[in-house]
């Protein structure tokens, strides 16, 4: 069984599987969102927990004082995930039956004394959360490990938990796109959104049926790729970075087969069987023309199958804007695919100018 | 103008004064810009570029010179032929070429196969292991995948190297079909190859456009040619509020040139250091990235600011008017630590080299060490490192037995009258206490004191008696036997008197000062009036005793005998101890207790508060004083005490620390000039008559007294053999070996009067330590048997402890850098026919001549060859056989193996070595069994 | 109807009182008006707002905690400093003396685990405030300076990452660093640098690019960590009290916390 | 009328002392930040040299010599009748590798990069070989290695005779 979770937490079979629960998710938000899941999957999880925590490597990996935040956070997340959910499915009930949401009924929207209703509230929150500090600071001890050593680096050396997502795609992409440009890309996509975002309903209130588009896109990058890759660099990440599963011991020593081949290669040495071109643009012609056609190709084929509704209601420069952000969130996961699925190292690889795609 | 409602300001005023503001703002910030760009040190490194450029242009000329153009014309000739002779192949290589790349595909391919069959077998091999391991049911199952992966990797990595070796052919058949080319264009590369580094060299340095942008305000971020130079001192520290921050030294920011050689001639700053063998250099002791420069320099090395800044200090007031003018000088002020004058630079050698009696190089600071100790300054001032050390004068334990009190009363009121060359310095009639009111105090204190010494000296007898002797043989003797090493004495010929002053007493006047029969009895046995004395005995029979004293005793001092001491005043004693015990006291109480003393308690206790006062017993051995603690301030950090502390009186010089000593030592009581003291409160540091020469020596020696925080890894450390040898030289210095043995170059001043005949003089000690047996030195000094019977000058008997031998004897093993002992065994036995050869060779080179000792019944004119295998090492008297000329110059003993050629080309098939082993193994037995000589008598 | 007035009356009716609180105790409608337009720190906050602003389930509260967390940590980080030394020599060692015996060491913990509740809060802000689509107008500029916050906090959590000198600092720092080696053009190590040449010269080399900047040599050294000190300790909190102004002033003037229109 | 004409007045004052103060005015803000940018990069800086004088050729054993990576973050190998000096900077994301004597291979354990002993990369996301840096011998016949000359494999720069020593 054991051996079963850690083969099934291996990114090639998990992260398909976060993004066929993600789909089941949003198709079935209201189930989801129920009261009732709610229920039957607090008793699932706690039972899951039992049978994780009797696992002494797990154990070990769990309880690391640095790791603490990021329980605490899934925990967090899980819960508000559901939340919000269950609040949309309950708005949508409404507005299917054509009242307004439950934050715009007329009790909601009363007008109420500051204080003390905001002040005490915020002071409650207060008092909650430097209680929960303090006795969090007594349990966990904040670590710290042998004085700083430049000429020996641990393994594994991890960035702080915030940005393993960032770490784990340096394993996809080299550190100019993975460390510099995509998460440039990330916080100009956040800062992008209100203006992307041309559907003026949902304002205020919790919907899923109102905000589809805008719901699933930004989910898909906050829980499937952010939350996910966190999780993955965080808990199944060992020495030498290479994958273990959640019961599996951090040997050192431990090794996985990986040989992998640039598109070049792919195209010259195996496809044509001929040397690869001293040229620099000819050797890496196909690596260019498939990213070309990612972008040039790919974006009029998506946009006749699938986004034409879009393209007239948000205006060309929006458009093309959104579709550009999505294809850039979209090209991790196709490197991902692409790399467990061909071995593939780089579709373009030109380190004499250090650009690697 | 009218205003708009609402406005308190015209809108054109306002952007007029805008303007104007913001032009003052933005011309302020320019400013700043190039104030911060600004810098002289770029301006010198600047100049130093140039002269570098200069530098290179010449040696460019000057190789292009030396080149042969019509050689090189030629050569390149050759290559334009061959060029188009290998052109001939051009499309055999393009053939080749094409092969080559299309064999780089197929390497290509291999080598992704070999990596994947990499990659799978590391995999698996963990996979396999851990299931075996943990005995799991797809072991097998795995270590048959791993099996097969390893054959294929196997046969990967094997093909790949099959192709790889058949590019490597490929690439060879090319170079071979060009070969021609090739080996021309390495001739012709041979040829200027130097001359293009060169020129390249001096392009990296040339301003073009990159170096202007390189340089150029804002953009020398990037990578500027101008820039800070430093070096980080990881063993060095400045001292900031107690923690020890590494020193920084960025000197070489305008000091450019000063590590490279070919410079010498430039002015400051660009130019080379003058030793860099010993300093700076890379390959030297102190190269600059280890040590800096302000290690030894002092100063602010850290700073660049300007010249200013560093804390340059001149050398003297003409250089400092000369800086004066050209970079604004003036004296440091606010800085720890400014630098050394030029000649104070040796002086920092002190801190890292301690524990050594000489600093190799550093002649001037061992000058002044050397004059410290001989004046005795450690005796009144603590120098750390220097407690140890004997006390300079002479031991006053039984001075009654010596001279009487009206001498003694007299020499200490005035040593120099008796004796000009006197160590002993004065106290009295100096600039501050030359007044008839002190002058009559001091008497009062002179007479106390010696009623006070006199009261505590044992009583002595010596146990020689005097009658009569030939002051004319004691002359002749007093200047052969060897006294003149240690001592100049009155009455020779001054050239002979070529002793180092203040080594051993001047002798003068003896004849007025001490008795015959106590003469004599030193001269015989020094040791018996004076245990610790280091005047040796030379083993002089009755007769040379009486001789020397006879002559010795001849030399009076008429007017001093004839002085009369003023006496006793006691109303002044009265005064004097009343003054005295009132420090402690109520002036009545001390009067009541002046009173209750009897007149000889207080002459006496009068002498006992002279004695603490002047410290005499800091030089001289006094009974009862012993442990009395130094009188004079501490000097082992005088280096760095603070201006401040010193005082500085009314003197109107210069505040700075060579200043002050040099003053203090010209005339130590000049502070008190212009003051009024009273009588107990007056400097009492005597006066030493001083050359001038000494004087700078020794302030160089005081400058090097520094608090500065060395860390062990930063001093010369010694190793377990060097200290022993440190011990012995201190042995041997104070001792004075010197006086007479020249030791490998240095000392031997008596052999100034044996220029005639350096044969006749004490030996020189060249490699002392190849040359004697460690056991026969030690012996030998413990036991003086005399070697050359035929030299009249004696070695005298040293009283030395066991230890103290040793230590000599480490000195010159040390010295010689020998740590073992030979092996000489082999050396017993005789190799046949060998032997005779030896009695042969002995007898064809008439070695006894010379060495006629048990032979012949001529007077040995050299030494005892029967004693020479106890005392000489063998390795060294077949050394010394071979080419004694090498060794000791001036030896009479000839070189019969000169250049290697042998003298008797019959005997031993005439090798050189093999008749020079045979003689030493003669030798050696001569000295097993001394009967051997007689066969030679035949 | 007592005659005596207790001694909280009392207290109230003294001038210095009076002088502090303009108004009387918070009960009736005037004074609950006054307490909060008459009190710098409450006046952020309208007088009277949606019910829906005080509901838990509508808001979480993560905007406040992150604020409240944000000042925790300002407290805490300032008594640090009172111990820690931002150099090689010691600051490890002040690191340790806080573990074992600086009174109160435990603000350590408080503070590290304080920013990473930061994070968390800030980051389940953004995610409410989405889900709620309360980005949408007139409240886009004030999302863009969430999203600048965002970026800050985690800045401020990856400088304070280096301070304490360990293994885990300066390795997680020098991986992160790195990153800006490869930024494009201006990293030496990013795409197109080699092509920033004149001559021999390279004009982005490792002693002058991005990450030399932010670094101040070539490898996270000291300078490294006295300026990680400086922007964790100063430079970036600054600046993020600023923008925490602007956030707060933005909430107010857009309409207060988002509600269905 | 009125405003037309104040307005006018109002242009011609705005290309007059109004816009030449306003870009006197961003000149010298400009100006102060750019000194700003240059202040953060220090004129000098306490770092190890970029050069270093490393011994004798003859005193390294076959393979990889770790004695200069401390100090200067080299190794020194002899591999195949070359001498040469490698960075040990991992071409990822700037680790340090660990050289893996068992192994034969220097392995960084940040991301799992591995490379050969002569420096070339074949696992892990390592994009390109260690660098080498310029390694001749002076006149003493000592190793002078030069970190501020880099030559890179994939450039073709290892064939530069001052990348290696013939030994």
């Amino acid at each position: 069984m054991r051996e079963l979770i850690n083969k099934l937490s291996d990114p090639i079979f998990s992260f398909p599987g976060a993004m066929l629960l993600y789909l089941a998710l949003l198709r079935y938000y209201r189930i989801f969102g129920s009261k009732k899941f709610a229920k039957i999957a607090l008793v699932v999880i706690l039972g899951l927990v039992a049978y994780f925590f009797a696992d002494p490597n797990f154990f070990l990996i769990i309880t690391t004082p640095d790791n603490i935040p990021i329980s605490i956070l899934f925990v967090l997340v899980s819960f508000f995930t559901w939340l919000t959910f269950h609040k949309a499915a309950e708005n949508d009930k409404r507005i299917e039956q054509g009242l307004c949401p439950i934050e715009g009924t007329p009790e909601n929207r009363e007008k109420v004394w500051t204080w003390p209703n905001l002040v005490y509230t915020e002071l409650f929150t207060i008092i909650a959360g430097t209680t929960f500090l303090i006795v969090w600071a007594i349990l966990f001890k904040a670590p710290l490990e042998e004085p700083a050593n430049p000429t020996w680096a641990p393994n594994p050396a991890k960035a702080p938990w915030y940005f393993l997502g960032l770490q784990e795609m340096l394993v996809y992409f080299d550190p100019w796109m993975a460390g510099v440009i995509l998460p440039g890309l990330i916080v100009v996509g956040l800062l992008a959104i209100p203006f992307m975002d041309t559907n003026p309903k949902g304002n205020g209130y919790y919907t899923f049926q109102e905000r589809k588009v805008a719901i699933s896109f930004f989910l898909f990058g906050w829980l499937v790729l952010w939350l996910y890759l966190i999780l993955i660099g965080t808990f199944l990440r060992g020495p030498n970075w290479v994958f273990f599963g959640p019961f599996e011991y951090w040997d050192l020593h431990k090794v996985v087969a990986e040989n992998n081949v640039n598109l070049s290669e792919y195209f010259w040495i195996k496809g044509l069987g001929v040397s690869m071109p001293k040229n620099i643009l000819l050797r890496e012609i196909i690596g260019i023309i498939v990213t070309a056609l990612y972008f040039v190709v790919g974006l009029p084929v998506v946009t006749k199958l699938w986004g034409k509704a879009f393209l007239k209601s948000m205006g060309q420069i929006r458009y093309y804007i959104f579709m550009f952000l999505v294809f850039s969130m979209v090209s991790l996961p196709i490197k991902m695919f692409l790399r467990w699925l061909f071995q593939l190292k780089y579709i373009i690889a030109m380190p004499e100018f250090e650009l690697n795609l | 103008m009218k205003l708009e409602p609402g406005m308190a300001y015209n809108t054109k005023v306002l952007n007029k004064v805008f303007a104007f503001l913001s032009a003052i703002f933005l011309i302020s910030v320019f400013w700043m810009l190039l104030d911060d760009y600004i810098r002289p040190w770029k301006v010198y490194q600047v100049e130093a570029t140039k002269i570098k450029q200069e530098r290179l242009a010449k040696v460019i000329e000057e190789t292009e010179q030396s080149l042969d153009a019509s050689e090189i014309k030629a050569l390149e000739d050759e290559i334009l032929v061959a060029e188009q002779e290998s052109q001939k192949h051009n499309e055999t290589i393009k053939k080749i070429e094409e092969e080559m790349h299309k064999l780089e595909g197929v390497i290509h391919a291999w080598s992704i196969k070999k990596g994947e069959a990499n990659a799978q077998v590391s995999a698996l091999t963990f996979k396999a292991e851990m299931s075996m391991e943990h005995k799991e049911h797809n072991a097998d199952k795995l270590m048959q995948q791993l099996k097969d992966w390893k054959v294929k990797f196997a046969s990967a990595s094997d093909t790949l190297k099959k192709y790889e070796l058949e590019q490597k052919e490929k690439k060879k058949s090319i170079v071979e079909l060009n070969s021609k080319v090739i080996d021309l264009r390495k001739e012709l590369d041979d040829k200027v190859g130097k001359l293009e580094l060169l020129k390249d060299a001096k392009a990296a340095i040339s301003f073009d456009g990159v170096s202007v942008l390189r340089n150029a305000p804002l953009l020398d971020y990037l990578d500027p040619t101008l820039r800070i130079e430093q070096v980080v001192m990881k063993n060095y520290y400045d001292d900031r509020y107690f923690q020890q921050t590494a020193r920084v030294d960025r000197c070489t920011t305008c000091h450019q040139m000063i590590a490279k050689p070919g410079f010498e001639d430039r002015e400051n700053p660009y130019k080379t250091h003058p030793n860099l063998e010993l300093m700076v250099g890379e390959n030297s002791k102190h190269p600059v990235k280890e040590f800096g420069c302000t290690n030894c320099h002092g100063g602010e090395g850290h700073r660049v600011h300007d010249f200013q800044s560093i804390a340059h200090t001149p050398q003297n007031s003409k250089q400092a008017a000369e800086w004066r003018e050209k970079y604004n000088w003036h004296e440091p002020h606010k800085v720890p630590a400014p630098m050394f004058r030029l000649q104070h630079t040796e002086a920092a050698c002190l801190k890292c080299h301690q524990g050594v009696e000489r600093i190799p190089m550093a002649d001037k600071l061992n000058e002044g060490r050397h004059l410290l100790e001989e004046n005795g300054c450690y005796s009144c001032h603590k120098i750390e490192g220097w407690e140890h050390l004997k006390k300079p004068g002479p031991s006053l334990y039984r001075l009654a037995g010596k001279v009487d009190k009206e001498f003694f009363k007299n020499w200490v009121w005035n040593p120099k009258q008796f004796n000009p060359k006197t160590k002993m310095p004065s106290f009295f009639n100096q600039s501050n206490n030359s007044t008839p009111e002190f002058k009559a105090k001091n008497i009062a204190e002179v007479n106390a004191l010696t009623d006070f010494i006199y009261s505590l000296s044992e009583e002595y007898t010596p146990n020689e008696k005097f009658t009569v002797g030939n002051a004319e043989t004691g002359k002749e003797l007093v200047s052969k036997i060897g006294c003149l090493g240690c001592h100049q004495i009155d009455g020779l010929d001054e050239n002979y008197n070529v002793a180092q002053n203040k080594r051993g007493p001047y002798l003068k006047g003896l004849g007025s000062k001490v008795s015959a029969h106590w003469m004599k009895s030193w001269l015989k046995n020094p040791t018996h009036y004076d245990p610790t004395t280091i005047m040796p005995s030379f083993r002089l029979t009755d007769s040379e005793a009486s001789d020397i004293t006879a002559f010795l005793m001849d030399s009076k001092q008429e007017r001093f005998q004839n002085l009369k001491f003023a006496p006793l005043d006691g109303d002044i004693r009265d005064e004097l101890l009343v003054e005295s015990f009132a420090a402690f006291d109520t002036l009545a109480h001390a009067r009541e207790k002046v009173e209750a003393m009897s007149q000889v308690e207080r002459t006496l206790e009068l002498g006992r508060i002279t004695l603490g006062k002047y410290g005499c017993y800091s030089c001289h051995s006094i009974k009862g004083f012993e442990d009395s603690p130094q009188i004079g301030p501490e000097l082992t950090n005088i280096g760095s005490k603070p201006i401040e502390q010193f005082g500085w009186g009314h003197q109107h010089l210069a505040h700075e620390r060579d200043v002050w000593i040099r003053a203090h030592l010209e005339n130590p009581r000049r502070w008190d000039e212009g003051t009024t003291k009273p009588f107990k409160d007056l400097s009492k540091m005597p006066y030493f008559d001083l050359t001038k020469n000494e004087i700078e020596s020794m302030v160089l020696a005081l400058l090097g007294q520094v608090s500065d925080y060395v860390p062990l890894e930063g001093m010369k450390r010694l190793s377990a053999d060097e200290k022993l040898a440190e011990k012995g030289s201190r042995v041997v210095r104070e001792k004075n070996c010197f006086g007479c043995h020249k030791i490998d170059g240095e000392g031997g001043e008596i052999l100034a009067n044996y220029q005639d005949d350096l044969n006749a003089g004490p030996p020189f000690l060249v490699q002392q330590g190849t040359r004697t047996k460690a056991r026969w030195l030690y012996d030998f000094l413990d036991n003086v048997v005399p070697i050359r019977s035929f030299v009249e000058i004696r070695m005298p008997s040293f009283h030395l402890t066991n230890e103290e031998r040793n230590l000599v004897v480490s000195y010159f093993q040390h010295k010689a850098e020998e740590i073992s002992f030979d092996d000489e065994r082999e050396l017993y036995t005789w190799n046949p026919g060998e032997r005779q050869a030896a009695i042969k060779l002995f007898k064809n080179l008439e070695c006894a001549t010379c060495h006629s000792h048990g032979i012949t019944s001529d007077t040995p004119m050299g030494p005892d060859l029967r004693l020479a295998g106890n005392r000489l090492k063998a390795t060294w008297i077949k050394r010394w056989i071979g080419n004694p000329i090498s060794i000791l110059p001036h030896t009479t003993m000839p070189s019969f193996w000169d250049g290697g050629e042998s003298p008797e080309p019959e005997i031993l098939g005439g090798d050189s070595e093999k008749q020079m082993w045979a003689l030493t193994k003669y030798v050696l037995e001569m000295t097993k069994n001394p009967s051997v000589a007689a066969e030679l008598r035949k | 109807m007592s005659k005596k007035k207790g001694f909280a009356e009392q207290v109230a009716s003294t001038q210095i009182w009076k002088s502090i609180f303009r108004h009387g105790p918070p009960t009736n409608a005037r004074n609950r008006a006054a307490v909060v337009a008459g009190n710098v720190f409450l006046h952020l906050h309208p007088i009277k707002l949606k019910k829906s602003g005080v509901q838990l389930g509508y808001t979480w509260c993560m905007g406040g905690l992150s604020f409240f967390v944000f000042l925790s940590l300002a407290v805490t980080g300032v008594l640090l400093m009172f111990y820690y030394r931002p150099t090689a020599e010691y600051a490890f060692n002040d690191i340790i003396a806080l573990k074992e015996h600086v009174p109160l060491g435990i603000m350590r913990e408080l503070h590290r685990w304080g920013a990473h509740a930061m994070v968390i809060t800030v980051w389940l802000h953004m995610f409410r405030v989405f889900m709620t689509g309360s980005y949408k107008p007139p409240r886009e500029f004030n999302w863009g300076v969430g999203v600048i916050l965002l970026v800050l906090t985690l800045l401020l959590s990856f400088t304070g990452y280096l301070l304490p000198w360990d293994q885990l600092a300066i390795w997680a720092i020098a991986v992160g660093s790195n990153m800006a080696k490869a930024t494009p053009f201006l990293g030496h190590g990013g795409p197109g640098a080699v092509l920033a040449k004149i001559g021999d010269f390279i004009m982005v080399s490792d002693r002058n690019d991005v990450r030399f900047q932010l670094l101040g040599g070539r490898f996270v050294g000291e300078p490294a960590l006295l300026r990680f000190y400086i922007l964790h300790c100063v430079f970036i909190p600054l600046v993020v009290g600023v923008l925490i102004a602007v956030h707060f002033w933005r909430v107010r003037k857009d309409g207060g916390i988002s509600a269905p229109l | 009328m009125a405003d037309e004409k104040r307005l006018s007045l109002n242009r011609r004052e705005f290309f007059g002392h109004l816009a030449v103060g306003w870009s006197l005015f961003a000149a010298a803000t400009g100006g102060l930040l750019a000194l700003v940018f240059r202040f953060t990069f220090p004129n000098v800086n306490f770092e190890p040299t970029m050069s270093f004088t490393a011994g004798l050729p003859s005193d390294y054993e076959k393979g990889v010599d770790e004695r200069w990576k401390n100090a200067y973050g080299v190794w020194i190998v002899k591999h195949e009748g070359i001498l040469f000096a490698l960075s040990n900077i991992c071409t990822h994301l700037g680790c340090v590798p660990n050289w893996l004597p068992g192994e034969q291979k220097f392995k960084c354990p940040c991301h799992g990069s591995g490379y050969y002993v002569t420096g070339v990369n074949y696992e892990g996301p390592a994009p390109r070989p260690l660098e080498r840096f310029k390694i001749v011998l002076n006149s003493e016949g000592k190793i002078f290695v030069d970190k501020t000359k880099i030559y890179r494999a994939e450039k073709g720069e290892w064939n530069n005779s001052d990348s290696f020593i013939t030994v």
